[in-house]
Formats: structure tokens, sequence, C-alpha cells
């Protein structure tokens, strides 16, 4: 019974926009037929902020970009003020960040899951995966007593030695997570009407998504085969076995299903990392109280929870950064919505938003 | 006052408060809640006369079929454009004279058909069913013929509004 | 007696709106409330007669489905004419084919 | 006159026991689902958080009544009234005993149908009311899916209807034999699935979803307002179960008296528990797969229950 065309604003505040986004939606009778992400709402300037900050006063402030997944900037952002500076990380540091890395991807996909589900109303699936999502953030309050925003990895190493006992915490994590995934794949992703729901809808070819610059579980969800931690090796990556899992068919069903898969071959990373890590110093030795890098400029990128996430930092010589600039995987990711999302229904296109899983602490930034 | 004539009076109430509404009333919506009000005085009017069966079919077909049929057509048509939509009239004293002399000679001709009203006993639905599939058999096969005509009659109005 | 009077008064009313609405809706309306007034004559007609009650609603049944009929062709025309006019005057119904 | 007394004062009965049934099911839906989300519910106030309610309607009763200022102001205060009272009406003709209902007619069972039509109508005013989209995208799929399960459900009473041979609630309990459950197996679950389409329960809770229209066709309202439309859900639940455990289920069978009612109240209680798992299971279907499987599904399915039914019937 379709008449004119409705418009609808949805957000900045709405329980399905993941954060404070709002889309401009245009409606034939339910059916979408332009949509355009409004974003801002949550720029804080965290580029121009750090350009007043030393380099170490810089890393809280990269913990509010990507708030669910706070390790990654830590790490990406330390990574292109090691490589500006030279300084070589000690191993046991390196064993370390890759650990929490893969937790936060755990705690990560484990939001991104139980967003796909609350989209479509499984409340209990939701809350299903954040319960997993609670074990690893209660791994990160034992090792550096903060639940969000960690401020763990820091230029040279990590911040605190692992405490006593966390090791065998973080075993008996890894070793529940994976049937607890299996569960939730029985429970949610095997479910009929959840089937119905995301297959098929929002799909994104492999095409559209290189062309778009989508990356991480977006991308691979549509077959496209691109991991940071296998084709540009970083950290010590390289020495773990792993898996990169791939879906075909690009619709919401294989990008939400596909955190799963990953948050299991994270379970492998982590055992093995806990398996070789031995004692030794967390912290590059001889580092000056003030980093003041030579001029210069360094990128560097590291696989995130949402893709490739890169940070650029420019050095003048002074003590502070004279330019920081984020690639943001939840941007890129977010920019392609339009593309997918129209021809589908209201109900669809939140469920296609909570499938890309952006964060609009990075995309605003 | 009886319980029964208590009725009468609510349903001959609500039959007419509604229908003088749904005529003057000048907002859509609340043309609709007269024409509401209008149709369950109907269907208390039936129940009174003791016709429950058809008093239930009355709030069925009318206020769960036709009346919500209308306010769905009233929300799709006009919801967006945010004004409080009213129905245009032209009141005039010919179209009351034509309506106000039809109904008097109604009144006057049907008059004598009429007894005194006698409060009636309770009629089970089962009659009802011999009776339409009984005696009534043709017309009730016509009716759903028609019903059926109908629905493809929309169908194509529908269609041809679409195209266009 | 009451109830012819009532039931006279409904459908004066109903005309009085076929009449005097510019509306398709409101025609709509009017039309209902005729059709309505015409079942009540009807039904207290069959009840101070003495017919058989089965035929009373039969009768009754039949002149419901009729209107609901009525109602849905009608409705699907008021569509039709906003989706090409934007407007839904009695007035322009003679412009609307197919 | 009397009988218009005892009438009134029947209704008022039925709304209290709605109103009651109401606050209890809220408790007992956030016990539920607290049971299934890993969580444990309302626990601090009363035995087991059970006194949590009593402190729940005081504060809803004196919260502030917002009326949106772009609202129809009349229409916006009184269609949550409209939309409960049929639901309070529903109760009167179920068959609490064998042979007794509040209203006890002829043609009870229709009465028990038609109901939730004029709910229909009083949510798609609420809705308008409003002058919210999301409210008026809420009430047009509440109506578009209510009156699409009247029919699923209609057809599912129907079988019931042509065993016992009478529209009379009483009779169908009177009536009930134990093998009506394998014969109206099918009946019974498409009942259930249209009812709770038709109360706008999820895994059919389109009208309200919360993740694509924050709260639907009751999105502005606030304070006991909005607590009228949850005590219509919770009511309209209430209403659904005791009807089908009344009917499908033989009310107080295997016993008589008292015990019979007490009997009725627990196949009820279970019916309503099921019907609060499913939405905490389940996920939120879409309004064109709810629809198609409304006609694809349901519907042939009630029609090859009721020919059965049809084809048995001389034999019995």
């Amino acid at each position: 019974m379709a008449t004119e065309e409705l418009t609808l604003n949805i957000g900045p505040s709405h329980p399905s926009t993941h954060g404070v986004c709002r889309l401009v939606v245009r409606l034939d009778g339910e059916i979408v037929t332009h949509v355009e992400p409004v974003i801002g709402h949550l720029h804080r300037g965290i580029e121009k902020i750090a350009e007043n900050r030393t380099y170490l006063q810089v890393v809280p402030l990269t913990d509010r970009l990507d708030y669910v997944g706070s390790m990654y900037a830590n790490w990406a952002y330390c990574r292109a003020v090691e490589r500006l500076a030279g300084i070589r990380v000690p191993e046991r540091a390196e064993y370390i960040r890759v650990i929490v890395c893969e937790l936060q991807r755990i705690a990560s996909h484990m939001m991104g899951i139980g967003s796909s589900a609350a989209d479509t109303g499984a409340t209990s699936a939701f809350l299903y995966a954040f319960d997993q999502r609670e074990k690893v953030i209660d791994l990160f309050e034992a090792l550096c007593g903060a639940r969000l925003t960690y401020n763990y990895v820091r230029p040279g190493g990590v911040a605190f030695e692992l405490p006593d006992g966390w090791i065998e915490q973080c075993r008996a994590f890894i070793e529940q997570h994976p049937s607890a995934m299996l569960t939730i794949d029985e429970f949610f992703f095997g479910n009929a009407i959840a089937r119905v729901r995301l297959k098929g809808i929002g799909v994104l070819d492999a095409d559209t998504a290189v062309a778009w610059g989508v990356s991480g579980p977006a991308a691979r969800g549509s077959g496209v085969d691109w991991d940071l931690r296998r084709d540009d090796p970083y950290s010590v990556y390289p020495r773990f076995d792993f898996d990169v899992p791939l879906g075909s068919n690009g619709d919401c069903f294989d990008r939400a299903r596909i955190r799963l898969w990953e948050c299991i071959e994270s379970c492998r990373i982590i055992e093995q990392a806990l398996d070789q890590i031995e004692p030794g110093p967390i912290m590059a030795e001889g580092l000056p109280r003030l980093l003041a890098p030579r001029p210069g400029d360094a990128y560097d990128h590291i696989e995130s929870a949402r893709g490739s996430l890169g940070v650029y930092v420019v050095s003048d010589g002074s003590p502070r950064p004279y330019r920081m600039k984020v690639r943001s995987p939840a941007f890129c990711n977010l920019a392609v919505l339009p593309e997918i999302a129209v021809g589908y229904t209201l109900s669809d296109l939140l469920v296609i938003l909570g499938s890309l899983d952006p964060v609009f602490g990075e995309v605003d930034r | 006052m009886t319980a029964q004539s208590a009725g009468l009076a609510l349903a001959i109430a609500l039959m007419l408060a509604g229908a003088i509404g749904a005529v003057l009333l000048k907002e859509v919506m609340r043309v609709m809640i007269a024409l509401g009000a209008f149709l369950f005085g109907v269907a208390a009017m039936y129940a009174y006369l003791g016709y429950s069966f058809l008093a239930i079919a009355q709030v069925f077909v009318y206020v769960g079929g036709v009346l919500v049929l209308m306010v769905f057509a009233v929300m799709t048509a006009r919801r967006a454009d945010g004004e409080r939509p009213a129905i245009v009239s032209r009141h005039d004293v010919g179209s009351a004279a034509v309506a106000a002399g039809v109904g008097a000679m109604l009144f006057l001709s049907l008059r004598t058909a009429f007894g005194d009203t006698s409060v009636p006993v309770s009629r089970s639905a089962s009659d009802l069913a011999s009776e339409l599939l009984g005696p009534r058999l043709v017309a009730f096969e016509a009716a759903g013929v028609f019903l059926l005509a109908a629905l493809v009659a929309v169908a194509v109005i529908l269609k041809g509004g679409e195209e266009r | 007696m009451i109830a012819l009077a009532v039931a006279c008064a409904l459908f004066s009313l109903g005309l009085y709106a076929v009449l005097s609405r510019r509306d398709i809706i409101g025609v709509l309306v009017g039309v209902e409330i005729m059709l309505g007034a015409g079942s009540v004559l009807l039904a207290s007609l069959g009840a101070a007669s003495g017919a058989s009650s089965g035929s009373v609603q039969a009768i009754g049944v039949m002149v419901l489905l009729l209107a609901a009929a009525e109602a849905a062709v009608g409705l699907s025309l008021l569509l039709s004419l906003y989706r090409t006019s934007g407007r839904s005057r009695v007035d322009e119904l003679s412009e609307v084919s197919g | 006159m009397t009988s218009f007394l005892l009438g009134a004062l029947w209704g008022v009965v039925g709304v209290v026991v709605i109103a009651g049934g109401a606050v209890i099911g809220v408790w007992w839906e956030r016990k539920v689902a607290g049971r299934i989300q890993l969580r444990y519910g309302p626990q601090q106030i009363g035995p087991a958080g059970s006194l949590q309610m009593l402190a729940d309607v005081p504060k809803l009763l004196f919260k502030e009544d917002v009326v949106p200022s772009g609202a129809d102001k009349p229409l916006f205060k009184y269609a949550p009234l409209v939309v409960f009272a049929p639901v309070a009406a529903a109760i009167a003709v179920i068959p609490f005993a064998k042979g007794w209902a509040m209203f006890d007619t002829a043609v009870g069972v229709l009465f028990f149908l038609a109901v939730p039509s004029i709910e229909v109508v009083a949510i798609l005013v609420a809705a308008w009311a409003q002058r919210n989209t999301y409210s008026a995208l809420g009430g047009l799929r509440a109506a578009s899916q209510m009156i699409a399960y009247e029919v699923p459900r209609a057809l599912s009473v129907a079988p019931l209807v042509l065993l016992a041979g009478s529209l009379r609630p009483t009779d169908l309990v009177a009536a009930w034999r134990w093998w009506w459950v394998p014969l109206l197996a099918l009946a019974f679950l498409i009942y259930l699935i249209s009812s709770i389409a038709e109360m706008n329960r999820g895994p059919f809770d389109l009208p309200e979803a919360e993740s694509e229209l924050v709260a639907g066709y009751f999105a502005d309202y606030s304070g006991m307002r909005w607590a009228i439309f949850m005590m219509a859900e919770y009511g309209a639940i209430i209403t659904t179960s005791l009807f089908a455990a009344a009917t499908f289920l033989g009310a107080g069978w295997p016993f008589d008296g008292a015990l019979g009612v007490v009997a009725l109240i627990v196949k009820a209680a279970a019916l309503v528990t099921l019907v609060m798992w499913t939405k905490w299971t389940l996920p939120r279907i879409r309004q064109d797969q709810l629809l198609r499987f409304c006609w694809t599904v349901l519907v042939p399915a009630a029609l090859v229950q009721l020919a059965i039914v049809g084809v048995v019937l001389p034999w019995l």
C-alpha cells in the first residue's frame, strides 16, 4: 500500500545505531530507497588534541577511538611511534600484546555478534555473547584495572607485568570459549528465523568491498581473503598457526558468523602464545622519559577487530607529535552502508548496519 | 427502567451520536472514531434485538475489518504531510432538505409495517447456519462470488494506480 | 416504532454526508451509515414481525458482506486517486480509469 | 436492573483480575527472561523479587504524564483505555468451571475472537494521535498483522466448534474429551502461534520492535498510559492462555469444582510461561515474512485440520 516516500530520521539516539549515528532514511512503504549516514555526533577532535600531548599522553586518547577494542588503537599507535623512534620491543611484551589483542578481538566480536542478535530481536543470544565478553573484560580488569579504556600498550612495551595466576585464568577462558561459541552458533545462527532474517540480506560483493576499502570481518564475509596478521605479518604473528575464516555470500549472515569462527581462531593463537611466552622484560630499555623522535613520519597498521587499523604519525623533533592520523576501519566499513542497504526493508537496514559493526568513537574520532 | 430498555437507550444514543459526529466532524480520525461508535451502536442494537450472532459479526467485520481498513487508508494516504487532515464538506440547505425529506418519506411509508416492537427472545446461531445453507444458499454463494469480484477489483484498481 | 424513527434519522444523516462531503472518505462514511441504518431497520422489522431469527440474521450477514466489499473497493479507489493526484476529492473520480 | 448491576460487578472483577494478572505476569516474565538469559531477574524486594511490581506501580502512577506537543490530545489520552477495555472484556466469556462463565453467551467463542478487532482500531488511533513516524509505522504494522492473523486464529478454533456443535464456551468445556488433544494438536499449535502474533508478542513483536521502531505504536507514551499498554499486552497473554487451557486442554480436567479451577489456572500459567519462553528464545521475524507465513503456512494448515475434523466427525 505504498504511497509517497517517507523521510525518517533514525538516531542520533536510537536503540540500534550502536552509538551516536544518525541515518537519514527515505522509505517507500517499508522499503529503503535512500540512506545516508550522518556522522560526527561523537567527534571529539582526538587527532587534533594529540598534537598538544606528549607521545605517552596520546595513548589514553587512542583508548577513546574504538572503545569496544581499545587495545588495538593502543597497539597501532605504539607501533607507529616505535617505528618513528626506532624502538625495539622486547619479545615478552610482543607476546603479551598478541594475547591481549586476541582477547580484545573476542571481546569486540562478542559485541558484534551480540548486536547482530539484538538487531534481529534475539535478546537472549545477545546476552550469551555478552557473558563471554564479560569474562574477557574481567581478565583485562585483573591485568590493568580498567574495564573499557585500558591504556595498557605503551610505546616500547606494555604497562604492567601479567599478574600472578593470570595465565591460568586465561587458559581457563580459552578452554571454555570455543564451546560457548558453538552454543551461540546453534542457538542463534542455527535458528530458522535468524537464518531468514540474515541470509541474503545486505549482500556486499567482493569487488565492491575492495573498491570501498572495506576490511576486517565485513570484507572477509564477502570472500576477500585479506588479513594483515597473515598477509603483512607484524609482531610475532608468523610464529603462530591459524586460519583466516572466509564467507562466500557477503550477506549479513556471513559477516556475523565469520566473527564467531575468528574468535575460535583467536583462542588457538592465544593458546600457542601462552605456550611460547617466556620470562623477560616487558618494556624496552633505555627509553627517555620524554620521547622526542627525530623529524620524520611513520605509518603502521594492524588487523583490528573491525579491519585494517592504521596510524600515521609525523614528528618535527619536538616531544609532541606534529600530526597524528588514524585510518579507521569502522569509518570505511560504514561508508559502504548506502551501497548495500538500498532495496531492503527498514528492519533489514538496522541488521545490515549492525553486521558492519561500526563503533562511532572510531568513525568520528 | 429495566436493564433492557437501558440497553436500547444506550444503543440508540451510540448510533445517533456516532452518526452525527461522523457526518459533521472535520478531522478525519475523529470522523473514524465517530463511525466506530455508530457501528458499535448498531451491534448493540442487534444484541438488544436478540441477534447476538449478527451483533458479534458486526463487530468482527465492521469494526475489525471495514473501520480498520478505513483508518489504515487514511494513515497511509496522508501521514507524511504533518498537517491535521480535514474532510472538506459543502454544507448547504438543499442537501440537508433532500436528506431529511428522504428520511421522512421512509418513516411515513414504513410506519404501517411496524407494530409495537416486542422484546424478542434469544436466538441461536445454528438456525442461522441452516438458513444460510438451506433456503438462502444461492444468495450466500452469490455473496461469496461478489466478495471475490470485489477482491479482484481492488487488485486491479491498485495495480492501475501503481503503473501510473 | 422508536427503532423505525432512529433508522430513518440515521439514513438521512448518511444521505446528508454523501451529499455534502467532497472527500471520498467522507462519502464512504456516509454510505456505511446508510447501510447500517438499513440493517437496523431490517433487524427491528424482523424482530417486530416475528420472522424467523435465521432468515433475519442471514440477510443481515449478506448486507455485512456487501458493505465490506463496498468499503474495500471504495478505499482502493481512494488510494489510487490519492496516488495519482495527491488529493481525494469526489470531483476527480471522473478522471480515474483502470 | 439487578442483572445490569451484576454485569457491572463482573466487569470490575474482570478488570481487577486482568490488572492483577498483569502485575504478576510482569514479575514472572522478568524471572523467566532472567533464567533464560543467565541473569537473576528481580530479587531485592520481597521473596524472589515478587514485590518489585508493587514498588513499580506507584512509580508509574507518579511519573509525569507527557503529552507530546504535536499530539492530538484527546485521542492520545484516551486511546490506551480503549486498547485495554476489549482485553478485559474477553475474560468475561472464559469458562472457568464446568458450565460457568462471567458472561455465558451462545456466541461466546465468536465474542472472544472478535474482541481484538476493537483493539486494532484503538492501536491505530493511538499510533496516529502521537504524530510520530515510528509510532505510525508501528501502528500500520500492528493493524496488518492483527487483521491477517485473525484468519488462522478463527480457523483454528473452528474444529472445536465443529466437535462441540456449539459456539458457547461452556458447551465446549462440557463436550471436551481427552482425545481432542491429539486430534486437535495442530489446531492448538496454530491457535498459539496466531494468538502470539495477534497480541504482538515476540517473535512477532514487529509493531513495537525495539531495535527498529524504538517502541512502535506506543513510542511517545509514558507513565501510567504506557503501563496501560503493557497491561493490555499481559492481559491478552492471560486471556489467550486461559481460553486455550479451557477449550483445547479441557479446563479443569481431570478435577472438578474448586480443584478444577486450580487445574485450569495451572494449565494457563504453563501456557503463559510458554509464550514468554518463545519470546525470549527466538529472534524477530520480518513483516513480509510474517504475512507470508500466515497465508502460506498457517491458513492452509488450519484448513487441513478443519478438513480432518470434518472427515472424522460423522464417525464420532
